[in-house]
């Protein structure tokens, strides 16, 4: 393969396919969301925009787009400009390592099946928690930009709440890590092809997703922007199109987080033990996986009424990290032996 | 290093969780209530003013509008001041059914108050579950007055009609859906870990303070004290009913949780004795074409959804209307324990405990 | 009315007595309704007696020289109250003698209501929780009179006496916060008072914050 | 927002030249209709029939109106329902002024419309004497249908809607 292929034609083509595939599962997982919630609730949901209401979220999509976009008076106006984009880039960049399948030709592009990621850091992990850690700035100065009670007190609840739950959302990686030993996303997905590290991580796993549950401001962690209590929260003031960013953020990290927990525990692209035979390609097994953890997402917003502030904070810090870090233990004590 | 401010915030009136357009002004420390002012009025009609230039009768469509989730209680409190100067004996008949709508309607607003209460707490599916049980009991008062929410359903001396053909047919089916129903909001609250973590314990008055505060119904219930007017005062046919009044211990917010959700079962009980014990018979006593009643002054209560529900009337004997009708909303007196409820507790819980007082501002406003 | 009912009672009437018959007066009322007059309207009164019970009587001789009148209407025992200097006392009385639960604190216009000593009147309701008896004790107040604020006894009182401020313009002594509850607080007037229109003061407030709301544009 | 720029009078002939209309037209305006995002803004009985109409049996979700925003800045629709008081008049003028274009208002219920049952010293007689109301729904309180069916005329009000016209009505800065 010539440099051309290999350095510019082969990465731009997998951005763009990861890029659209990504967009397109957030506009649904919108749509998708309506939808369980409302069948969760002896509802119908939307129906009329389209067959079945499919094209309800491009409808939102173009509404958002066209509406009046108002800067308070008051607002920082370049941080309040630049906190959507902030919190949406990050969502996005994480995708570069996520390993969507074992290999691919692209449809042809390429001669020999290249691996099925954009880039196979040997850090991969650690780049997505670094990385994800910035977004949390987009909401933090979007709350503070506003200039507003409301905004500021979802500011501030989000950072108090994304900071506390960032460490026991790693320590609990820590443990897959170890087993792996590696930080290669893909590394780590190989490293399953005996068990899936859900097995022997069960604490990890389950502490996980309740950390990742906080760490996308999700219901019932929903705090930020609790929208009986502070009325939208740190997005009170946007609208339009910035609206649109935080929205998209959200639901893009909800996939993010959703795709570390296929990697690290689920085995990634494999296939489910004893169903190998139905020979799916890797990229279905990967994409089942993820959408069973969104609709676990969507199963719990419609179940669960929202913590308090307080209590948030006591579970994390009390409650994950401790049981953690005893988790960590147990693994290096097996490892050792 | 860091300075220490207390920040005025504004909660309403237009706010997803005042229950219409209460407004209350936060002092807060970082999360922590400091200080709470309700400020209301802001759904203040005169109604108290229009009575007075309406006749009877039509001041009974303003009874509706005050308490809008229960207008049935309203109407049937309204009525019964009248008859009570009148001095008019209802037909066995009107008053069992005045009690089968009462108690469908005292569920239906708990039914409201659970799911606006659970939503505000973050619980969304049973707000829509709710509902759905809800619209059951709105197809009965539709099928007899023609209104689903606003019905204005008695008449001075009895009922405005006879019962309609079918209707004991749609309480039965909802006495044998209901119970289950029940079970599943109480699956989805009552044990949940989240609900208690953030009902136990939040919003404590004690039986002193609410009794000083003039609390009613299931906010005084749920502080231990069983004053319950259809128990101590009892009006219309309720002392022929076998029931409990609901009472709780706890004097916080899942006490008053728990109070509601007894008294929900406690009313199908009513509603289900009503239906059996229902006699047969005239359904309005021969009254007047025009109401005209003797000069004197009246205060009579009823235990509405949400409390004491009171009408002071003053006839002057020579009107066809009230001379002066005064209204005393549960909500109105209720919110008055807002204050000492929410004081140390966090912003989250104000929302909790707006939630359990179950105000209507139509009512407190009038 | 009770004439017509008088004549054709229904067949429940009996037992409907029974259940009512703790309350003193239900019997008696239809007495002066018999002597109507059908084509000559005229004023029904209902009567008022003497108190029977005895924790009436007790309340009476211990309120003493400070009830201006005591009577049972409707089955209602009411106590008009002298507004003089023991009537915070006073009601710290009846506060002891059981009645712990303010119900309602009512604001009354008599100005077209005959055989009212004075303009206002305030009327509380009172009920005791432990023995189950409510009273109503009444106070009859000029114009520009003050009344002592209750709050003190009952904390309830508060939002029942910026009521009757703001609706009828009565004001209480000894309190604090008393300001407009229901209405703005750039209203002008009181509107329940009997000699201002139902929809007075409308109008003009409408223009006036019409008015203001184009000068923001 | 209150960006002005230089003002140029507006004539046909530039908007002809400028706009173009008709498909394009079509899409915003079908996104619009189909996306319209109600406010939760309450103020009486008529909330109550509103809130039961976004519930399990109306459901408003099915016309992609089910996304009820708390706040103004991302609402499409203000619902007045119920009972507009003069003192509660300068807030509802000021949460429809914090809303983004395009806005509308539906005007739910007899109060609302006139003033309704309650003609006394306190109400604001008719929500359109402090903002432009597109529907109005009759009834005390309207039923969910109704409601409905304000909506759906409100979809085919906006599906109507063209740029041309209003900048034509309006004036606009260039």
């Amino acid at each position: 393969m010539d440099f051309t292929t290999t350095y510019v034609l082969l990465p731009t083509a997998k951005i763009i396919a990861v890029f659209i595939v990504v967009l397109l599962t957030v506009l649904f997982l919108t749509y998708a969301e309506r939808k369980v919630i409302a069948f969760m609730q002896v509802r119908l949901g939307p129906m009329r925009v389209g067959p079945w209401g499919l094209l309800q979220p491009i409808a939102d999509g173009i509404k958002l787009f066209l509406k009046e976009d108002i800067i308070p008076l008051k607002a920082d106006r370049f941080v309040y400009w630049i906190a959507p984009t902030i919190s949406i880039v990050p969502a996005l960049l994480s995708f570069l390592v996520v390993p969507w399948g074992s290999e691919t030709t692209l449809f042809g592009l390429a001669k020999q099946p290249v691996p099925a990621v954009i880039s196979d850091l040997n850090i991969g992990l650690l780049y997505i928690l670094a990385i994800s850690s910035i977004g949390i700035y987009g909401i933090l100065l979007g709350g503070w930009a506003s200039n507003s009670k409301y905004p500021l007190l979802g500011g501030l609840r989000s950072a108090a709440q994304m900071v506390s739950y960032e460490v026991p959302l790693t320590l609990a990686l820590v443990g897959p890590v170890m087993m792996a030993n590696t930080l290669s996303t893909r590394g780590i997905v190989e490293a399953q092809k005996g068990m899936w590290f859900v097995v022997p991580q069960i604490l990890a796993f389950l502490v996980y997703i309740a950390c990742a549950v906080a760490e996308t401001n999700r219901a019932p962690y929903d705090l930020p922007e609790a929208e009986t209590e502070l009325v939208a929260g740190f997005h009170t003031e946007y609208s339009g199109m910035k609206f649109a960013f935080f929205y998209l953020a959200e639901y893009a990290n909800m996939i993010v987080v959703s795709s570390i927990a296929t990697i690290c525990f689920l085995g990634g692209w494999l296939p489910v033990p004893g169903l190998s035979f139905l020979h799916l390609p890797s990229f279905v097994w990967f994409a089942l996986k993820v959408g069973v953890f969104l609709f676990g997402y969507l199963w719990i917003r419609a179940t669960y009424p929202r913590y308090r502030y307080d209590q948030l904070m006591a579970i994390g810090w009390k409650f994950f990290i401790p049981v953690t870090l005893i988790n960590i233990f147990i693994t290096a004590f097996f490892l050792l032996k | 290093m860091f300075k220490r401010e207390i920040v005025e915030l504004n909660m309403g009136p237009q706010h997803p969780s005042t229950h219409g357009v209460l407004r209350l002004k936060l002092k807060l420390d970082g999360e922590t209530v400091v200080d709470l002012e309700p400020e209301i009025g802001y759904l203040h009609r005169g109604v108290e003013k229009l009575a007075e230039n309406f006749n009877y009768l039509q001041a009974l469509n303003l009874t509706d509008r005050l308490d809008y989730i229960a207008a049935v209680s309203n109407n049937l409190g309204y009525i019964e001041t009248l008859e009570k100067l009148g001095g008019v004996e209802v037909p066995k008949k009107a008053q069992y059914f005045r009690v089968l709508l009462t108690e469908l309607n005292r569920i239906a607003s708990h039914l409201l108050w659970l799911a606006t209460h659970a939503l505000d707490i973050g619980a969304m599916t049973v707000f829509l579950y709710a509902f759905r049980e809800r619209e059951m009991i709105l197809d009965m008062f539709e099928m007899y007055t023609g209104g689903r929410l606003l019905t204005t359903t008695f008449r001075y001396g009895g009922l405005k009609e006879d019962i309609p053909e079918g209707f004991d047919k749609k309480v039965k089916e909802f006495i044998k859906i209901f119970p289950s129903r029940m079970e599943d909001y109480e699956d989805l609250l009552t044990e949940n870990r989240i609900w208690k973590k953030r009902t136990v314990g939040v919003g404590v008055i004690s039986a002193e303070d609410a009794i000083n505060l003039g609390l009613s119904g299931p906010v005084l219930r749920g502080s231990g004290v069983p004053y319950d007017i259809r128990k101590v005062e009892p009006y219309e046919v309720y002392d022929e009913f076998d029931w409990e009044i609901a009472v709780e211990n706890g004097c916080d917010t899942y006490a008053r949780y728990k109070v509601r959700m007894k008294e929900m079962r406690q009313s199908l009980r009513i509603v289900e004795q009503a239906l059996e014990g229902m006699p047969e018979g005239e359904f309005r006593a021969k009254v007047p074409k025009t109401l005209k009643l003797p000069k004197g002054e009246v205060y009579h209560s009823i235990e509405a959804p949400k409390g004491e529900l009171g009408y002071y009337l003053i006839s002057d004997g020579k009107g066809t209307g009230p001379y002066r009708l005064k209204v005393r909303g549960p909500s109105f007196v209720n919110l008055q324990g807002l204050k000492p409820m929410c004081k140390g507790h966090m912003v989250a819980d104000v929302v909790a405990i707006i939630g359990t007082l179950d105000v209507v501002l139509g009512e407190i406003d009038r | 009315m009770s004439e017509e009912l008088k004549n054709n009672p229904s067949p429940e009437k009996d037992k409907k007595e029974e259940v009512k018959a703790k309350k003193p007066v239900e019997g008696e009322k239809p007495k002066p309704a018999a002597k109507k007059v059908p084509p000559k309207p005229q004023i029904v009164v209902a009567p008022k007696e003497e108190p029977a019970e005895d924790w009436q009587k007790e309340l009476i001789k211990k309120l003493g020289d400070d009830v201006e009148e005591a009577y049972v209407s409707v089955g209602e025992f009411n106590i008009v109250l002298k507004n003089n200097e023991n009537f915070i006392a006073n009601f710290e009385n009846i506060k002891q003698h059981g009645f712990d639960y303010l119900a309602d604190i009512s604001s009354v216009d008599y100005l077209k209501f005959e055989g009212a000593p004075k303009r206002f009147g305030l009327s509380y309701h009172l009920y005791s929780m432990n023995m189950n008896r409510r009273l109503r004790v009444k106070v009859f107040l000029d114009e520009n009179e003050k009344v002592p604020s209750v709050m003190d006894i009952w904390k309830t009182a508060d939002f029942h006496e910026r009521e009757a401020y703001d609706l009828m313009g009565i004001v209480f002594t000894g309190r604090q916060g008393l300001k407009r509850i229901l209405l703005p607080d750039d209203w002008v007037g009181h509107p329940l008072r009997k000699d201002v229109d139902k929809v007075e003061g409308r109008e003009e407030y409408t223009a006036k914050l019409v008015r203001k709301l184009r000068e923001e544009d | 927002m209150e960006e002005g720029g230089v003002g140029v009078g507006v004539t046909q002939e530039l908007i002809d030249k400028f706009l173009i209309t008709t498909k394009l037209e079509w899409v915003f305006n079908w996104a619009r209709k189909s996306s319209v995002w109600p406010m939760t803004f309450g103020l009486a009985c008529c909330a109550i029939e509103m809130m039961a109409t976004g519930a399990s049996r109306f459901d408003m979700d099915r016309f992609g109106a089910g996304i009820f925003r708390a706040t103004p800045r991302q609402s499409d629709l203000m619902i007045v329902a119920g009972t507009v008081t003069l003192k509660m008049a300068p807030v509802v003028r000021k949460v429809y002024d914090q809303m983004p274009e395009p806005k509308w208002v539906i005007s739910m219920g007899a109060c609302a419309n006139s003033g309704g049952l309650f003609n006394s010293y306190s109400t604001l007689q008719g929500v359109d004497k402090i903002v432009p109301v597109d529907v109005y729904i009759p009834g005390c309180p309207p039923r969910p249908e109704s409601l409905l069916y304000g909506f759906m005329r409100l979809q085919d009000k906006i599906m109507k809607s063209s740029l041309r016209e209003k900048y034509l009505k309006e004036g606009i800065n260039v």
